[in-house]
């Protein structure tokens, strides 16, 4: 009781100062500035998203290409959770002794038979949708992030209705592999062929036609489906984790 | 026509209370969790409910009473000054990416540390010590 | 293609998305894999740091535009320095766990191996990063492959050390993207450049509200006291290559961090006792718990952050001839500690045990690793010739040029403790009863190279430390040079 | 030859010697002599006044051959010498051999390196090199040691060594130099600038020379160390306390002396507390080595106090009784050595009645134990003398001379019972296997009494280099001749004469008391003693040399009371006590260590305004 | 990216499951621009690979016309009870005392197929007073707030024929 | 007109989101809180839709359509969750 | 055409206060309704036709959205109802009794198939 007590006296000073700095940052105010002659970086953004890369989506815009190195680590992230997760999980033969010779299962407990057929059918859609969202990632909002993450919900919809729903880990393997070697090279292309690291190619297009912004819908293209199969593993890793008796 | 927008301008204050309060309180409810409770499970989800909070303030600070999203859609090609700020937008992105691979990480571990004590009481993890 | 600092980021990246596949075409890719990464690095760092050296920092741009607008990496003479002995310390530990690992059995090397070597990325990304959330992003990096290394071990209480570091490291993501944010809200840049010029016109009390949550986030990362809780049991549980990572990979990075924050972001001034204090208490609390463990590798690990706290303080010192002393200390520390790592590894392998007691009398089995130990230990201390020494002695001039006697003696006080412990596994190593003689596991051809050539940097760094001291002045001026560092970045076009 | 060959001969032998024992353990001992050999020679063949200077660090190190240098470089090379010659037959068969003689000849190589440096910075590597090598022989007969004995003896050290560095610092921050003679010039060690240099130099200083109350590591590491080394500690290294004692005190006089008066009075009086408290534990032991390792403090004392009187005469003292006590220090604790190995022991209580077996080995115990005892006519008594002479002429320090007289004199109580306990006495049955130490090892030993007879008749021998090293330094030199000892009243001794009348009495006397001894002895064991009254109980050790002393200790009981040991101890559990304590922070609960970040930011959050203004 | 268990299913499956998804991609995006339509046909060539196994709701037979005037009859009996079930639902709202008879009552249904019978459970849910809660077979467990009759029979005819009729008629 | 009803409508769905949160912090069951964040993510939907609307921003609509899926399984893995099929 | 864009412009309008109006009732319905399969019974059907209703009246004034809006409400008419259903068999299968005043309960004989115990109260909580 009293713990909780100095746990909230410490929390509401947190709070209060918390507070106290944002307020310095008043909510609506606009920080951005001129953008014909940026001063912030926010504005140089806004600026030359549409007018040098032609890019709707600015946000798109820096994630992929002002502040792409950004991504790249935020990509390496992801694929390192999904190593550290597989490296804390993986099974060895004496845990499935610990555990009385269990077996590894998904679901323990059949879904509802509605369930599965609506599953069946938005399946497809969802993956759909995942990557519409990923390649008109320059053009909406969304991305490959978001794109990904949606179609690993798809994954999501089936493993947890159907038991012996399995992705390929080999084409797992070979997407995600490729897929961060493919945004690797982009980069490694801007250093060769315009002397620096992810730039990108003067032809960008015009704005919002699909093939626009250069580069940048393909690499967002390899983020969503770097995204897609890390987080669809992730789910894997950590869902084939549960003991079955034999 | 937007009395929504107008709402915004007007009640700035009570729009700052809403948006930059709900998010430091959202720091400070996992904040709480992660401090008090002794589920593991429900410290993961106070780190999650922390970070949450902070994305929010992210995208709050971004905001721009009566701007836009930063996007040139169709008939926005020239609202670039009517444009809310984009970069906390992106910053999030990687941030919730992140706050997902770490949660995803600190569930792993929950996993493996129920596996061996039998127990996600996070008091009763304290082997290592001293 | 022209060798530049990115690919000290792009060479690990691009091999670690590569492995997966490798690893199934043939067996040992991913052992072999990173070690060729972890050399190149070195080759990369042999090319640039003497350019940095001669020609000064190097900012290169990502993605085409300039700084503040794009993400740049930046290589200041510190940077340089820092990223050579990662890569180079990366190197050897890679050398060191060769063979070591063809215990473990399939695809867990290669998690092993990509985790390994993408730590020491995340460590040379907050190097060389010149933004500060894409400091964030790296560590990040470093911080995810720690935790899954610290947890790596299935009969250990590894995931109970993930556990906390996981803890206290999203408490200190969460501080540093608060702090990010807050300096973001009053300087419209990430870029610590422009965040450095731009940071006269802030506010006092926000600019102090950053500088806290960015001084906790660090912290926690550089062991400072009272957030380093994490770091015992993590050093402890991790397979000790790691471990000497931690110390000479992850450590370096994190203290980095810290000086850059302190130096460039903010006044060294104003963080001159904070910085001062914190590191004494770090230095405190850690030798005191060290000196009674029972645990080889907790103790290193107290040992370590002992150490960062020394370091603390010489940030805090802030002179010239402290901030060498702190850049020379990195060195060593990094060095050293891996050595003993390294060497405390094989006690271990051959008890079966981490328990000093299981020390006793091991000479006679394992009689060069324990010379190399009690050589590493020696040097750590600080006792001359070795190059601990020097080290400690630039740090306490520092302290003298600022008349901070009481300092001096407390640093001193407190490595007299450290003294006790050492010396007392040393007595053990080679004075010991020795109880039973298990069957020894020599240490491999690789290993002894990789220990060797540790033992020797130090053997050498102590008799000849003016063989780099001409560049570690060069670095720890430029590190006191705010705006030599603002005017190097922002004037690139 | 350059001044640093010979260190690098003793550092490469080192080196050499640990790895050469992998190869034939039956060199080590032979090439490590060889290299001190080496050594030896070259720092002869080094010429006065060289200099070395070498910058490392922009610290210009500077390396000297001068009258100092070679009268304390020669103290550690014979000693080392005559030492490592001993070693080859005393250690024969033990194990770690590289590790011995490797750490040995680090040590004499770092005592060499204190003894030429003339600036602080090369003076305190040497220094540490030559304490942390040491304590490695410290340590080398029992692991038990480092725990407790050897452990005390490195902290003890290193807080000296640390109070020694942090001086060195402050000085190089105020004085922008190192180099000692321009440290002399600025005042550096004078108490009137900044007090705390050479206070803090001096407290280094005083640790290495055992002073009390920092003595109490001394006894257990001489005693506990190999024989073959602790001559080398106790004689020489701890002359490299002296030496540097002698160094601030002249850059005390240089600067003046001003206000010294209190503080030679301190110095002269610890020295004279550590001469009575080294004399009365000393006599309380039971075993030799001990005995000869409380003396070792006791000897300290009296050089101490001689250098804290800074007159012409106290200072040759002190230079004088450096080597007086290397030598006749040396020979003992190479006869308890020589004790050790031919019968297994030192215990008074096991042991008695050698000198029939041991007949050469007796004659170097006796021959030194004389000269410690300050009797005329060997070496010793010169010291004394002087020491007496500067007291009561020059310093008029009459107190003080009571406490040197009664350490004096209490000293021949050990002295007895360390020549009765060993040699004299019947010999138990199992004394009768033992034979003479090997030719190897007494041939140091009749070397160092050698030194003591010689000097006796010529104290000039050693006059000299001293009167050069005070001159050198720009110290007051006394008057002296090469036999004869004045007084400051002009009379003169011709110790010659006195000398070889004492000589040739000797020698008639212990033909007689040979050939009669023989005759008139009964044997009875020793070992079977009446208990005065008391009845024994089966645990009490029945031997007469139990209670040696016990009137003694009767009468001056009180005094024991008080043990400076004790209260290190006791220290040293209650800080370990704390330090157990102090981690206990670390409680291993995840949510505790969470809160510890939340308190520490809402501090900072609370006070930052103030921490960071 | 799933696992190759099955025998593999005919081409126009394929063709089937491309197209709708084609479709669906032109929804999403509403444009026809040809960039759109050409990466639109590749993406769903690529997702009628993938899941083409599992995308069985509605056979190519369905388009036939009959079917498509059955689906609008179908179309309008819904909305009809849904629109009936929302005032229902407003009413018990507005006045929560309303008498209740809550219980559990089952049915059997004569439909064969899955997606059918999944059409029928959705019906039954969005329709006044009903809750499908579980399917076993061809047995389907609601939840009735108001149970008129606990017999199968009963609940059928209350529940589910003015749906199965049509759906019947469809899939029979 | 337009903007009366629309302001209405955003009004009514505001205050339906609030009252369905009360249920939603009331519980008193994990499935109560379920049922309460199933009704919330479809009133967010239509809540999303009118923004895009208010906004005159065609793209927000992608966002709903987001939401609705999510919601969705969402929704899906909490219901195996309580039942405890996970 | 005008007249055409009008007259969907008041439909759409109408649409939208009546979804918007079925949505406050769906809400309340999941407030106050008893017990928790009532409470899905009512909150199924209004947010479902109330957000539909919403949706599409956009969709109706804004007749260049309607195609991607119809998308959407295919997928709550699909998809809603079905998570509704999968709720409340979670909930009978985790124990959650429903208010039975009809003594009937064909559901319980069989919901237990799995083998799993009942608990007379379900205290499972997030
Ligand atoms: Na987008
Ligand atoms: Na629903």
């Amino acid at each position: 009781m009293l713990k909780k007590i100095f746990v909230l006296f410490l929390l509401t000073v947190t709070g209060v100062a918390l507070w106290q700095s944002f307020r310095h940052a008043p909510f609506g105010e606009n920080r951005v500035g001129d953008v014909e002659n940026p001063e912030t970086v926010s504005a140089f953004y806004l600026k030359h998203s549409p007018e040098t890369l032609h890019t709707a989506n600015s946000v798109t815009a820096i994630v992929v290409n002002f502040r792409g190195f950004d991504t790249l680590g935020e990509v390496t992230v992801l694929f390192l959770a999904a190593t550290g997760l597989a490296s804390i999980l993986y099974r060895r033969k004496e845990d499935e002794e610990e555990e009385g010779g269990h077996l590894p299962v998904r679901v323990k407990l059949k879904s509802s038979t509605l369930v599965r057929t609506g599953a069946k059918i938005l399946f497809p859609l969802i993956l759909l949708l995942g990557i519409y969202v990923f390649v008109h990632g320059h053009l909406t909002p969304g991305g490959g992030f978001q794109g990904g993450a949606i179609i690993a919900t798809g994954f999501l919809l089936m493993f947890i209705t159907y038991k012996r729903f399995n992705v390929n880990h080999k084409i797992m393997v070979w997407l995600e592999s490729l897929s961060g070697l493919a945004f690797v090279l982009i980069g490694l292309y801007g250093l060769v062929a315009y002397g620096s690291f992810l730039q990108n190619i003067p032809w960008t297009g015009r704005l919002n036609d699909l093939i626009s912004g250069g580069l940048i819908p393909l690499i967002y293209i390899f983020i969503g489906i770097k995204v897609a199969t890390e987080l669809t593993n992730v789910l894997d890793t950590l869902m084939n984790t549960k003991p079955r008796k034999k | 026509m937007n009395s929504f927008q107008e709402v915004f301008i007007r009640y700035r204050e009570l729009m700052e209370i809403a948006v930059y309060g709900v998010a430091i309180l959202l720091i400070l409810i996992g904040l709480y969790a992660v401090l008090t409770k002794k589920h593991l499970v429900k410290v993961v989800i106070g780190l999650s409910i922390m970070d949450a909070g902070v994305n929010l303030l992210f995208v709050g600070v971004g905001y721009i009473t009566n701007h836009t999203a930063p996007i040139f859609s169709p008939g926005y090609e020239d609202a670039a000054d009517k444009m809310v700020d984009p970069v906390p937008q992106a910053l999030v992105l990687t941030a919730i990416v992140i706050g997902f691979a770490v949660t995803a990480l600190a569930l792993s571990l929950v996993i493996r540390l129920y596996r061996h004590h039998k127990t996600a009481n996070i008091e009763q993890l304290n082997s290592l010590r001293w | 293609m022209v060798i530049s600092p990115v690919h000290y980021i792009v060479a690990p990246l691009a091999a670690a998305f590569l492995i997966p596949l490798l690893n199934k075409l043939y067996d040992d890719a991913a052992r072999v894999v990173p070690g060729i990464v972890l050399g190149y690095l070195v080759v990369v760092s042999a090319v640039l740091v003497p350019q940095v050296l001669h020609n000064g920092p190097i900012t290169e741009i990502i993605a085409g535009w300039r700084p503040p607008f794009g993400i740049n990496l930046v290589m200041t003479p510190f940077s340089a320095i820092l990223a050579l002995l990662v890569s180079f310390m990366a190197f050897v530990i890679w050398l060191y766990g060769f063979r070591f690992r063809r215990t473990l059995k399939g695809g867990v090397v290669m998690y092993y191996e990509i985790l390994q070597m993408m730590m020491t990325a995340g460590a040379l990304g907050i190097i060389l990063t010149g933004d500060l959330f894409n400091m964030f992003v790296f560590v990040e990096i470093a911080g995810i492959t720690a935790i899954s290394l610290a947890a790596f071990y299935r009969d250990r209480d590894g995931a109970e050390a993930g556990f906390k570091y996981m803890l206290l490291g999203s408490l200190a993501s969460v501080f540093l993207l608060l702090g990010i944010l807050l300096l973001y809200t009053q300087t419209h840049s990430l870029n610590m450049a422009q965040i450095a010029e731009r940071m006269p016109a802030v506010a006092q009390g926000v600019k102090i509200m950053a500088l806290i949550f960015l001084l906790v986030s660090l912290g926690i990362e550089a062991e400072m006291f009272p957030l380093n809780s994490w770091a015992p049991d993590a050093y402890s549980q991790a397979p000790s290559p790691t471990s000497a990572a931690f110390a000479a990979v992850l450590g370096v990075a994190a203290v980095y961090a810290l000086a850059r924050v302190s130096y460039t972001l903010f006044d060294a001034q104003s963080v001159s006792m904070f910085l001062m204090v914190m590191g004494f208490l770090t230095m405190f609390f850690a030798e005191t718990a060290a000196i009674a463990q029972t645990d080889l590798k907790r103790m290193l690990a107290y040992s370590s952050m002992g150490q960062m706290g020394l370091v603390m303080v010489a940030l805090g010192i802030g002179n010239e001839t402290a901030l060498f002393g702190a850049l020379f200390l990195i060195i060593n520390h990094a060095v050293i500690k891996a050595l003993l790592f390294m060497t405390g590894s094989y006690f271990i392998y051959n008890n079966n045990s981490k328990r000093l007691v299981a020390l006793n009398g091991i000479h006679k089995r394992l009689p060069y690793v324990s010379f190399l130990f009690s050589l590493g230990a020696l040097a750590i201390i600080g006792f001359p010739p070795f190059s601990g020494f020097w080290s400690k002695f630039y740090i306490l001039s520092g302290a003298a040029k600022r008349e901070l006697l009481p300092l001096i003696i407390g640093i001193l006080a407190i490595t007299i403790v450290e003294m006790t412990y050492y010396l007392r596994v040393i007595g053990r190593i080679y004075f010991g009863k020795e109880e039973t003689e298990p069957a020894s596991h020599k240490p491999s051809i690789n290993a002894l190279v990789a220990m060797t050539s540790l033992a020797v940097i130090i053997v050498v760094l102590g008799l000849y430390p003016d063989l780099i001291s001409g560049y570690l002045h060069k670095a720890s001026m430029f590190l006191l040079d705010k705006q030599a560092y603002i005017q190097n970045v922002l004037s690139v076009k | 030859m350059d001044i640093y060959v010979a260190l690098l001969i003793l550092f490469g032998g080192a080196l050499v010697a640990f790895f050469i024992d992998d190869l034939n353990r039956r060199w080590t001992g032979p090439v490590a002599l060889a290299f001190a050999l080496a050594a030896a020679v070259a720092f002869a063949l080094t010429p006065e006044g060289q200099h070395f200077r070498l910058s490392i660090l922009g610290f210009d190190l500077h390396w000297q051959q001068d009258a100092a240098a070679r009268f304390f470089g020669w103290i550690v090379l014979g000693l080392t010498v005559l030492a490592l010659i001993y070693s080859v037959k005393y250690m024969e068969g033990k194990a770690r051999l590289g590790y011995f003689y490797a750490a040995f000849l680090m040590s004499a190589g770092g005592m060499l390196g204190v003894s030429v440096s003339r600036d602080l910075i090369s003076f305190f590597v040497f220094w540490e090199i030559m304490t942390w090598t040491s304590f490695l022989l410290a340590i080398y007969n029992a692991y038990y040691g480092v725990e407790t004995k050897g452990i005390k003896y490195i902290i003890f050290s290193s807080i000296g060594a640390y109070a020694m560095l942090t001086a060195i610092v402050m000085a190089g921050h105020y004085y922008h130099t190192y180099d000692i003679a321009d440290l002399w010039q600025a005042g550096a060690f004078s108490f009137r600038n900044h007090w705390y240099i050479p206070a803090f130099l001096m407290l280094g200083f005083a640790v290495k020379a055992a002073v009390v109350p920092f003595h109490v590591w001394a006894p257990d590491v001489y005693a506990k160390t190999p024989m073959s080394f602790t001559t080398v500690f106790s004689g020489a290294m701890s002359k490299m306390g002296v030496l540097g004692l002698l160094m601030v005190l002249t850059g005390l006089y240089a600067g003046g002396g001003d206000g010294m008066f209190w503080f030679r009075w301190i110095l002269g009086w610890l020295g004279g507390i550590t001469a009575v408290v080294g004399t009365l534990q000393a006599i309380r032991q039971n075993d030799a080595k001990y005995l000869l390792a409380y003396s070792s403090v006791a000897q300290l004392g009296y050089i101490v106090t001689a250098l804290a009187t800074g007159t012409r005469l106290g200072l040759m003292a002190a230079l004088y009784l450096a080597v007086l006590h290397a030598a006749f220090k040396g020979a003992l604790f190479m006869v308890a050595g020589a004790v050790e190995k031919q019968a297994g022991t030192t215990d008074f209580r096991e042991i008695s009645g050698l000198i029939k077996r041991m007949p050469w080995t007796f004659f170097v115990a006796l021959v030194s134990v004389i000269s410690l005892a300050g009797v005329p006519p060997l070496g010793g008594f010169v010291g004394k003398w002087l020491l007496y002479e500067s007291l009561i002429t020059e310093t008029h320090s009459y107190f003080l001379v009571i406490v040197i007289f009664f350490s004096s004199t209490a000293a021949f109580l050990y002295a007895y019972r360390f020549l009765f306990g060993l040699f004299l006495g019947q010999a138990e049955e199992e004394i009768k296997q033992v034979k003479e130490a090997s030719w190897w090892m007494l041939l140091p030993m009749l070397v160092l009494a050698a030194v003591s007879i010689v000097t006796g008749m010529y104290p000039g021998l050693i006059f000299k280099p001293a009167a050069d090293v005070l001159a050198g330094w720009g110290l007051p030199v006394p008057d002296w001749h090469m036999s004869i000892l004045l007084n400051n009243w002009g009379n003169g001794v011709d110790l010659v004469t006195v000398g070889s009348t004492v000589g040739i009495v000797f020698v008639l006397v212990a033909i007689y008391i040979t050939l009669k001894g023989r005759k008139t002895t009964k044997w009875v064991s020793t070992k079977d003693i009446s208990t005065s009254g008391e009845i024994p109980s089966p645990q009490d050790n029945l031997t007469f040399q139990r209670g040696f002393f016990k009137p003694f200790e009767r009468a001056i009981g009180r005094l024991y009371d008080w043990d400076a040991n004790g209260i290190w101890e006791d220290l040293g559990a209650a800080l370990e006590a704390f330090f157990g304590f102090v981690r206990k922070i670390y409680t291993g609960n995840a949510q505790t260590y969470a809160l510890y970040v939340i308190v520490f930011l809402v501090i900072l959050l609370i006070f930052g305004a103030k921490i960071f203004s | 990216m799933t696992s190759t268990s099955y025998h593999s299913p005919p081409l126009v499956h394929y063709l089937y499951t491309f197209i709708l998804v084609w479709i669906l991609w032109y929804a999403f995006t509403t444009s026809l621009d040809p960039a759109e339509l050409i990466v639109g046909a590749v993406i769903a060539a690529v997702i009628s690979f993938i899941t083409v196994r599992y995308f069985e709701c509605c056979d190519p037979i369905l388009l036939a016309p009959q079917h498509l005037l059955y689906f609008i009859q179908y179309f309008f009996v819904f909305l009809g009870a849904l629109i009936k079930a929302n005032f229902d639902v407003a009413r018990r709202v507005i006045n929560p005392k309303l008498p209740i008879n809550p219980g559990i009552v089952k049915f059997e249904s004569k439909l064969n197929n899955r997606f059918a019978k999944m059409v029928l459970a959705n019906s039954i849910t969005l329709t006044p007073g009903t809750l499908t809660v579980d399917v076993k077979g061809s047995t389907f467990y609601i939840h009735w707030i108001d149970v008129k009759g606990g017999d199968p029979e009963t609940a059928y005819k209350e529940i589910a024929e003015p749906f199965e009729r049509i759906l019947l008629k469809i899939y029979g | 007109m337009t903007a009366i009803v629309i302001n209405i409508a955003l009004m009514l769905i505001g205050t339906a989101a609030f009252i369905g949160l009360l249920r939603f912090v009331k519980g008193p069951t994990a499935a109560d809180r379920a049922v309460a964040s199933d009704t919330l993510s479809v009133i967010g939907i239509a809540g999303l839709v009118l923004l895009a609307y208010v906004f005159r921003r065609y793209i927000y609509t992608d966002l709903a359509l987001v939401y609705a899926v999510l919601g969705f399984i969402g929704i899906i893995v909490i219901a195996r969750f309580i039942e405890r099929a996970l | 055409m005008e007249t055409v864009l009008l007259i969907l412009h008041y439909a759409g309008l109408f649409l939208i206060l009546l979804g918007s109006v079925f949505l406050f009732l769906g809400a309340l319905g999941i407030y106050r309704m008893p017990d928790l399969y009532n409470r899905l019974q009512a909150g199924t059907k209004a947010s479902t036709l109330g957000a539909m209703s919403t949706i599409l009246g956009v969709g109706l004034i804004q007749p260049s959205w309607f195609i991607k809006l119809f998308i959407i409400v295919i997928f709550i008419a699909l998809a809603n109802p079905l998570s509704s259903h999968a709720l409340a068999r979670a909930s009978y299968k985790a124990g959650v009794k429903p208010i039975i005043t009809s003594d009937t309960d064909e559901y319980a004989a069989v919901a237990d198939e799995a083998g799993k115990p009942k608990t007379e109260k379900n205290t499972q909580t997030l």
